[in-house]
């Protein structure tokens, strides 16, 4: 174990990657030295790798995600930059209409170890075109597989499984917790895909989480529990696939589920997860299901005007308290005055 | 004429298979064999087999909705693609993806795409791809005249450029894009001179006669196998029938459409038999011999049975790690 | 009343608008005479109104849309046509970053009032990049409004309000049933964001669905009356807003929630609707909230493989069945053998 | 040297002006006053202020991530983009937009943009709303030099070359893209001749001498004024400072950034006072009344009140019904 930062964990990933095999590469904007990334992520990469391994693009979003699956079908490992998530927007058809779909269009002829790494995330008074977390569009696109990981040594982990698998993964990171500090397990460090991380046990309610969130819900269970609240922090850790099982298993305990996410309410992956468990888990539940969730509006510049319009401790800490206190589920009525309710969006 | 004759015959053949395979869709569309709807490159045949001829098997190839031509060109056998387009056990892609998407990695075909633009960016990493590796060959994109105004073009033209890629453009400007002429959608005044100011080289040869393609794609495939950087190849030519199976294309002027009959690539092929030393009974010879093959072609296809159905919940994932993961078991 | 088809209800209302208000005109791929669009929705109105207000473009999605987007914010009314939704990814950075937020990021300084029309829609073996319906990415995105209208009535109705309206609409069609036949009113048929459409009454379960999958709704709650079951089918008609209320007050009397969406279950609109009612009117159910929806994979071009990933109606049928049978609803375990399990994904 | 004596005087004033704007944002963005990361024009005046000196009232602009300079250049009161920065009731986007977005429509500033390339093909609309609707006037899309290698310039120059719009492109070639030199995005040649290609008028102008500028902009405006179609200005320069706030600019030659100091358009200008008929202590003059104002915008935006906590939910929808249905009530 060593005390890494979330970014330098990412590094060490690449570097260990990139050093075990040959195939792997590393695209995007300003990966090379003496930038090495917008957030410095590539850092030292280039230099120790040489500039073959760590391409430098134009600001051709699309051209060269594309360029990146054209390698990836003949045999190279890309691991492709978005500076910002935002961006990937521009490459939206490769995202959408060629990366996912290729492998099942041919009937298996080609294969895409392919990865996009970007970050989300708000929080940074950076307004709407950088911060958003837009993960809930490419989990509705059959063939991602998505990681969302909230701390160094899952960063690390993941990014390792992720860049070994041989299938296309949207890797987003969070410009938030860049700096955020972990210890991390040296070297061969491989996280799995869906498997659920329980970062904290409990027996009242369960808060399922991913990428900062965990830490807002870790946050909030500390300061439950002093309440005599025991609230079970679940995080995803992968998105797709995602691990039903725990959550359920969790759910089948507590009887009650809080879900937060960073972005809007609406369609978020939250939803999915609501889905999932008013489904499978309807029978376990003892109240409703709340989603702690953005604001259905773009991200504000102004830090005041941001924090309220993205999630905060204390609308998560406030909604276990009402799932908690919604004893009688008839018209359960859990989006009560002390709810923020995300999904209001016009105020006169 | 730069074809010899053994060429040249060779040539005329795969229009010829190209023409039978295009024309014997519409049919089998017309009997609602062939779902879904169909692009056909009957008349751009010259440009296929001008390009195809001058490719070896380490090339790679790219296309479009319209890329049966340079499929077939390729070297890839017409029952598999019989076989895909009707939905049968033995298609190329398992019947997942059809007219559109017909891929054969083992003779180089990359894959057609839907997406107008999209092949291109692909097609450079492609190119990237083999430089990276150290291998041997040459990538073609082969786009339409109307992709030239996606923006694909543009960031693939430059990458290529910047990178010095091992990649070939061939524009078949069959002078609509759907309903829509050149002067309605382009803004460009002259394509090579456009092309050429990205440093890429550029140029031009008649779509509707073969020798004509293969003197320019041989040049062309040359430069660009030397290691001398990505270059373009514009071919002017012309669609005989409407946009798809869906079109009757009555956007285009009759007398034009009469024009460009004259210049069926067929037709201008036949007429340059003798100059390249080859006679008319020779050419009739081979074209029984094609449509012979074609209908066993499409009787072997339409014999198979059904692509299976567990095929439509395979090939999304290739790793067992990923999929165990789906299905509960992780690594 | 008229009888018109769906397309020919939609050729209307942009000939109203057109007519009505000079400010309106289309722009798209291919959308003059001779030809008036690849599905002919905007046929002969080049002819009537001039190529002036029928503006033919490039294949420049990115591009265009942008183009319309500064044709908005300087008092004209663009209707856009993406010939299929699946090409709407290559605007996406227009469609994400730009059309829904400029008028929030300029503190309301600019309107857009702009429709993007574009069909999604499957059931046509056009394969993996022509049949993708992607509205939920777009419900996640503020800014949106959307429709997707399963009737002529309507499409002509909502397509008029669209144009109306001082804000962006992604507009939904389905290719599917352009040639659907129904009456339609007259001239000024202006159809409510907001406001579903109960299309059958009924007292055991709640139906709700979207679009085409109105029909299958509508078609199965028939079958199922022959069996005793009384099934009400709600058609959201828009979902963004969609009409909470009115799923609410049908949930209140039936107990039983069954969401019929087109695309790929996973994240799809149809969690969304499943989220707030497992939050909102948790004390209402009876049982699990049952989603029929798209496997998650990409559509394959074969029609007998099409018609195993995307949903039939006997999946519909099925599933209310399974809704109606779950009283226990203590480990309902919905997704019984006989319920398509559309999460299954990968089989061996 | 084209400026008259006045036009000289206001072209400076506006440099100093933009200079003493971008240098105070720094100041307060250290003392962590301005929120976000903010990218400033330092060393690039010239551009601004020799484009903007030559549009009207009913020209509008859109510009990018570094743009403060482009929108102080139209007019634009830097008052209320301080209070923007700052994130203060009376900021022009009510502190939603900041630095990256900064939008005023009353003095035809259409907004600044985040997404690199983005903003061209709004710009084209606007050109085309334009054109629809006989409106005089000309459109300006200022782009970073990376910014030409995105997707978007190929399709916005093709259709504004389609549609003859009103737009002029002005190229603000600072020579790199963040981190990344010109001579690894970039594999055209000749920007110019790219440009030319799509039949649209290009032409070049030193971006760090005003009178350059001016005179460049000034005959480009006045075509594409004069209804000839669009145009492109492209105007090399450099950035004082690493690409925003987080950058130190490690990637540049100590001595590439002191040779490009000597040419900071402030000091050319300067250098070139007496010819233009004016006196160092008439500039003395100018900078003690920018300083003056630039201060008093300062402390005014500083005096004002946080940007009302209800912004945060309006201004997403503008139609009272689209309003009403969230809430419930239908039309
Ligand atoms: C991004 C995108 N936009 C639109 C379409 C619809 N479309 C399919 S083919 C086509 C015309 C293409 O014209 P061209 O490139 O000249 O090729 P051709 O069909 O003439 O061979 C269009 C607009 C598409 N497939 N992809
Ligand atoms: C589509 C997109 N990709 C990447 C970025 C990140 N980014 C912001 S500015 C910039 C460099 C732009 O370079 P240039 O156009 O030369 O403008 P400059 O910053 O030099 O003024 C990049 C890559 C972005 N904002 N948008
Ligand atoms: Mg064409
Ligand atoms: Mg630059």
């Amino acid at each position: 174990m060593t005390m890494l930062r979330y970014r330098a964990a990412l590094n060490e990933a690449l570097r260990e990657e990139l050093e075990r095999d040959p195939r792997v590469f590393l695209i995007g904007e300003d990966l090379r030295e003496p930038w090495g990334g917008t957030f410095r992520v590539t850092q030292n990469l280039s230099t120790e790798f040489g500039d073959e391994r760590v391409l430098n693009t134009p600001i051709s979003e699309n051209g060269f995600l594309g360029v990146a699956l054209g390698c990836a079908i003949t045999g190279l490992r890309p691991v492709v930059e978005f500076m910002h998530m935002d961006f990937a927007m521009m490459a939206m058809d490769q995202m959408t209409n060629q990366v996912p779909k290729i492998r099942y269009m041919t009937g298996g002829q080609v294969s895409v170890p392919l990865v996009v790494r970007t970050p989300g995330g708000g929080y940074k008074s950076s307004a709407a075109q950088h911060g958003q977390c837009l993960e809930a569009m490419f989990a509705h696109l059959p063939g991602w597989l998505i990681a969302a990981p909230s701390t160094p040594a899952d960063a690390k982990g993941l990014l390792k499984t992720a860049i070994r698998l041989d299938d296309p993964v949207l890797f987003m990171e969070h410009k938030h917790i860049y700096m955020l500090n972990g210890e991390v397990p040296e070297s061969e460090h491989l996280v799995p895909f869906g498997v659920a991380d329980v970062k904290r046990a409990g027996t009242d309610v369960t808060i399922v989480a991913w990428s900062k969130m965990v830490h807002f819900a870790l946050e909030a269970a500390e300061t439950l529990a002093g309440e005599g609240i025991s609230a079970e922090v679940i995080d995803l850790r992968t998105l797709v696939p995602w691990d039903e099982a725990a959550v359920l298993e969790s759910v089948h305990k507590t009887g009650r589920l809080v879900i937060v996410q960073e972005p809007p309410e609406r369609a978020g992956f939250g939803a999915e997860v609501a889905a999932v468990v008013a489904a499978k888990g309807f029978g376990d539940l003892r109240t409703g299901i709340i989603r702690v969730a953005g604001r259905n509006v773009p991200l504000p510049m102004a830090p005041h005007l941001e924090n309220l319009v993205l999630p905060q401790v204390s609308w998560v800490t406030d909604a276990v308290r009402a799932a908690v206190r919604g004893a009688d589920v008839r018209r359960a009525n859990v989006r009560g005055a002390d709810v923020p309710a995300s999904s209001v969006e016009v105020p006169a | 004429m730069t074809l010899g004759r053994s060429e040249f015959l060779a040539a005329y053949e795969t229009m010829r298979r190209i023409r039978e395979f295009e024309e014997s869709l519409l049919r089998l569309h017309g009997q609602a064999k062939v779902p879904g709807f169909v692009h056909v490159s009957v008349w751009q045949e010259a440009v296929s087999a001008g390009v195809g001829m001058h490719l070896r098997p380490e090339d790679q190839i790219l296309t479009t909705h319209r890329g049966h031509g340079d499929i077939i060109a390729k070297g890839v056998a017409i029952e598999g693609m019989y076989a895909e387009l009707l939905a049968r056990l033995g298609g190329y892609c398992g019947g997942k993806g059809g007219s559109m998407h017909v891929t054969d990695v083992s003779h180089g075909v990359l894959g057609a795409n839907g997406i107008v633009g999209a092949n291109m960016p692909i097609a450079a990493g492609v190119a990237l791809s083999k430089k990276m590796r150290g291998e041997p060959g040459v990538v073609v994109a082969f786009i339409g005249d109307g992709a030239l105004m996606n923006g694909s073009t543009h960031e693939t033209l430059n990458m290529a450029s910047l990178w010095q890629l091992p990649l070939l453009i061939v524009r078949v400007d069959n002078q609509y894009a759907e309903s829509t002429a050149a002067r309605y959608y382009s803004g460009i005044p002259d394509v090579l001179v456009y092309v050429e100011s990205y440093g890429v080289d550029a140029i031009a040869a008649d779509g509707n006669d073969v020798d004509a393609v293969s003197e320019a794609a041989s040049r062309a495939i040359a430069r660009v196998r030397a290691g001398s950087g990505p270059g373009f190849l514009q071919c002017r030519t012309y669609r005989r029938y409407g946009h798809n199976t869906a079109d009757p294309g009555a956007y285009r002027p009759p007398e034009e459409v009469e024009a460009w009959k004259q210049r069926d690539p067929l037709i201008v092929a036949r007429a340059s038999a003798a100059a390249h030393g080859a006679s008319e009974p020779e050419l009739d010879e081979i074209d029984a011999r094609v449509m012979r093959h074609i209908e066993e072609a499409i009787s072997w296809a339409e014999a198979q049975p059904e692509a299976p159905a567990a095929s439509a919940f395979t090939d999304l994932y290739a790793d067992p790690a990923t999929i165990a993961a789906f299905g509960g078991t992780l690594r």
